[in-house]
């Protein structure tokens, strides 16, 4: 039975050993000194078309694409857990069809009230 | 408020770029010398060189600087009848940070210069620079123009020179080919590096 | 409490992906919306107008080819005929259907790059610029077969051609000619109701009609915004008076009429070259005692073509020697240009970049 | 086919408004004084009869003891156009600007600026256009080696 189990472990393995490995790789390469570093003012500068930037780039800007992520990720990630319901629906029955009309309530009072406040509007 | 405090920056910018050109073109009365120092001391690559300059020469990425005609012939050699993704070359990239070659398509002027310069300083090393066109090499047909400037090793070192104006598709794939082989006989010395000995490390400072 | 928020400056530079050559615009943005673009050329400013004055009449023919440097057909023609104009020289019949015939294939080549790199701009990353360049490839081969160069030609001498076209460039031009209605069309169905294309372009960077003619703008884009005028028309040269095409015309003067009017002038162009290549006459290819060194007599000439990218003028004096005396270019792209600021000016940064597109300029004729 | 309006008759409509405008005329262009250019367009685009409300292109030639300015108008309604020319001599090479009137105008001017050196007044933003602020000189002049 837990023989199921053994490749997930096996791809588990490889996973981390990818991530790490392309993590570590640059960095002993650049400690063996096969990649060449040699850093200078200019290259750590902004490139920008190839003209030094005008004025300051640090500025506060408008806020309203912001909300707009923020109101779409919300509703992403009520989507995400609407999934594994929807998969096993007919055995969860009622209890689980109220408990998913719970969540979503939760999430429309926050689409509302951003709603009500003007948040999507693309002033 | 913040408009005319912009509208000041921008011709102090102006200004600025005025004096950089100025300066720049008082620095680069002589061009560059090419780079190959690596080709003289025939030394032998390592299997590791093999590997590594394998890896470099196999996917070189261009960076866009495309000022002029070059860049049309440059673009047909990129579409799909002359297909340069058959050498990795496979798609431009927009910013120097992720290119290894700066392929010259067109008339270098002095205006645009130090912008160049800054472009090939931005790209990380180990870089290449293909010297494409006429106007790439000694400022072509307009070389008696008070405003070009007569070749690009004035302003970054050359790797390989591509004749022509603008040279056909095929004679540009014949110079990356050869920008390949010249990869292939770089050396790269590795330094393993020792760990401090406590005592030796006094004396050795 | 609002939020104070500063505009900042931002480069669209020469180096830019989408800057069709090395072009600077300068915009003041409040966050998304552009509140100022100050265009900054001269990044490719080689001076030919200089250059123009040190070279004979027929030397500054390879210069006229790295102005609008994908149409270089048209350039050629339009040099060509100022000083033909200057010195007084006619052409003969079978010259002047050749002209047409060239520097129609090369509109559509150049209309072909322009299109292609509109909606690549619009977010087609590179699928329709790779399917008209393979368009682009035959008519190449076609200007190829005649002159011997892909992409600057100088094929054309004062008083008609040196050498006469190839046998097999007319069977060659009628083959390839059948099948560009065809391409055009499937362009044409896969672009025109793409609804991503019309949300990005219809509406957008609209430019009045009253501004564009007061700006002097000129081709697709004064055409674009429902102005009647084409010099093919309104001034025929070489045969254009005995070709039946029409003019297309915008509406409204946004991107999307532009792009419209230019998959249009393809078809009419290649209307023009099927009507031309069989009414191609016989005789010779260059006027009869056109001395080598040209010393066309002292005064003035100004001469003007319909190139792509609108009315493109050579302005000639001559003061009798043998090099001009004085050679200015009427470059469509650069007053084209002075449209830019109130067609972009309260736009977004992203519809300011397919605007910028729309106008269309190549940098070798901006900046000369 | 364009017809070019012949100078003689436009000095006549023109000369009974302006009459000191005039300088000189013949078939094929008008001389206008360099002090009245811009009142002289501005007549051009707006009274009924002419209405060139097209500017085809502005440039200049260096004669090398004055600078001539040649200007091309169209009609687009009626196909017609005609050229106007103005002298400024050498040394104050100063001649008013027509942006005002037609908005074509703003480039080219800025560039027969930087390129031979002719000022005018009451352009908007009369900079360099193709050479770099620092630039000593102006190319395009016969004297500029």
């Amino acid at each position: 039975m837990l023989t199921g189990y053994g490749y997930i472990a096996l791809f588990l393995i490889l996973a981390v050993a990818f991530a790490v490995g392309t993590a570590v790789i640059p960095i002993g390469l650049k400690r063996l000194k096969v990649i060449p570093s040699n850093p200078s003012a200019v290259k750590q500068d902004i490139f920008e078309c190839g003209i030094p930037t005008i004025g300051k780039t640090w500025v506060q800007f408008n806020f309203r694409y912001y909300y707009y992520a923020l109101v779409f990720l919300t509703i992403d990630v009520l989507v995400l857990f609407l999934y594994p319901w929807a998969v096993d629906l007919r055995s969860l029955g009622y209890p689980g069809l109220w408990a998913v009309l719970v969540l979503i309530a939760i999430i429309v009072i926050g689409y509302l009230y951003a709603w009500k406040k003007k948040a999507l509007e693309w002033k | 408020m913040e408009i005319d405090q912009l509208k000041d920056i921008v011709t102090e910018a102006d200004r600025a770029e005025g004096e950089t050109i100025e300066a720049f073109k008082r620095r680069s009365l002589e061009p560059y010398p090419d780079p190959d120092e690596w080709l003289e001391n025939n030394v032998i690559t390592t299997n590791i060189d093999k590997l590594l300059n394998w890896a470099r020469r196999s996917t070189i990425f261009p960076v866009v600087c495309f000022p002029a005609c070059c860049a049309f012939e440059y673009i047909a050699s990129n579409a799909s009848r002359f297909d340069l993704s058959r050498f990795g070359m496979e798609i431009i990239r927009a910013s120097p940070r992720q290119a290894d070659l700066m392929i010259t398509a067109g008339t270098l002027t002095w205006k645009l210069a130090p912008a160049v310069r800054r472009i090939y300083d931005q790209m990380a090393e180990p870089r290449w620079v293909i010297a494409m066109g006429a106007c790439g090499i000694s400022g072509g047909i307009f070389r008696s123009s008070y405003n070009v400037v007569p070749g690009y090793n004035r302003v970054v070192p050359v790797d390989v020179y591509v004749p022509g104006c603008p040279p056909r598709p095929e004679a540009l794939i014949y110079g990356i080919n050869l920008l390949q082989k010249k990869i292939a006989r770089m050396h790269t010395k590795i330094e393993i590096p020792r760990p401090p000995m406590p005592g030796r490390m006094a004396a050795g400072k | 409490m609002t939020l104070r928020t500063e505009p900042f400056v931002i480069n669209f530079g020469p180096f830019h992906p989408s800057s069709h050559g090395v072009f600077r615009i300068r915009f003041t943005l409040d966050g998304e919306v552009v509140v100022d673009a100050e265009p900054v050329f001269g990044y490719l400013h080689r001076g030919i107008e200089k250059l123009a004055e040190e070279r004979t009449y027929t030397g500054v023919i390879p210069l006229t080819d790295r102005l609008d440097y994908i149409s270089s057909m048209n350039n050629n023609l339009g040099y060509v005929l100022a000083v033909e104009k200057l010195a007084g020289i006619t052409v003969p019949e079978r010259a002047q259907y050749l002209r047409v015939i060239l520097a129609e294939l090369q509109r559509v080549a150049a209309h072909l790059i322009s299109v292609g790199a509109f909606i690549n701009e619009c977010g087609a990353f590179f699928t329709p610029f790779l399917y008209m360049f393979r368009e682009r490839e035959k008519i190449v081969d076609l200007l190829e077969m005649v002159s011997g160069q892909r992409l600057l030609y100088n094929f054309m001498r004062v008083g008609g051609f040196n050498q006469d076209i190839p046998e097999e460039f007319l069977p060659a031009a009628r083959k390839i000619i059948a099948k560009l209605p065809a391409h055009i069309d499937e362009y044409d169905r896969l672009l025109m109701e793409n609804e991503v294309l019309l949300a990005r372009t219809k509406g957008v960077g609209i430019l009045p009609k009253e501004t564009a003619i007061s700006i002097g703008a000129a081709g697709p884009v004064l055409r674009g915004c429902g102005v009647n005028w084409d010099i093919r028309k309104a001034d025929p040269y070489c045969v254009y008076d005995r070709m039946q095409f029409d003019i297309p015309t915008g509406t409204v003067g946004d991107c999307y009429d532009r792009y419209r009017v230019r998959v249009e002038e393809m078809r009419q162009s290649v209307r023009i070259v099927k009507q031309a290549l069989e009414a191609l006459p016989g005789g010779p290819v260059k006027a009869a005692n056109v001395p080598q060194i040209l010393r066309p007599p002292v005064g003035e000439a100004y001469a003007r073509i319909e190139a792509p990218k609108g009315e493109l003028g050579f302005y000639l004096v001559s003061d009798g020697g043998i090099a001009p005396y004085r050679c200015h270019i009427r470059a469509p792209s650069l007053i084209n240009l002075s449209a830019l600021r109130d067609m972009v000016i309260g736009w977004k940064l992203q519809d300011a970049v397919v605007t910028f597109g729309s106008i269309d300029i190549t940098m070798g004729e901006v900046d000369r | 086919m364009t017809v070019t309006l012949s100078g003689n008759d436009l000095a006549r409509t023109i000369g009974a408004r302006l009459p000191q405008a005039v300088v000189e005329a013949n078939d094929r262009w008008v001389l206008v004084r360099r002090e009245s250019i811009a009142q002289f367009a501005n007549f051009l685009k707006n009274t009924p009869e002419l209405s060139f409300d097209y500017l085809n292109y502005v440039t200049a030639v260096d004669y090398h003891d004055y600078f001539e300015l040649v200007y091309q108008f169209t009609a687009l309604k009626d196909n017609r156009q005609v050229v106007v020319k103005t002298r400024c001599p050498r040394n104050d090479a100063t001649v008013p600007s027509i942006t005002p009137v037609y908005r074509g105008a703003d480039l080219q001017e800025r560039e027969v600026f930087d390129l031979m050196g002719i000022k005018f007044e009451g352009h908007p933003n009369l900079k360099r256009i193709f050479l770099w602020e620092g630039f000593q000189g102006y190319p395009l002049r016969k004297d500029y080696l």
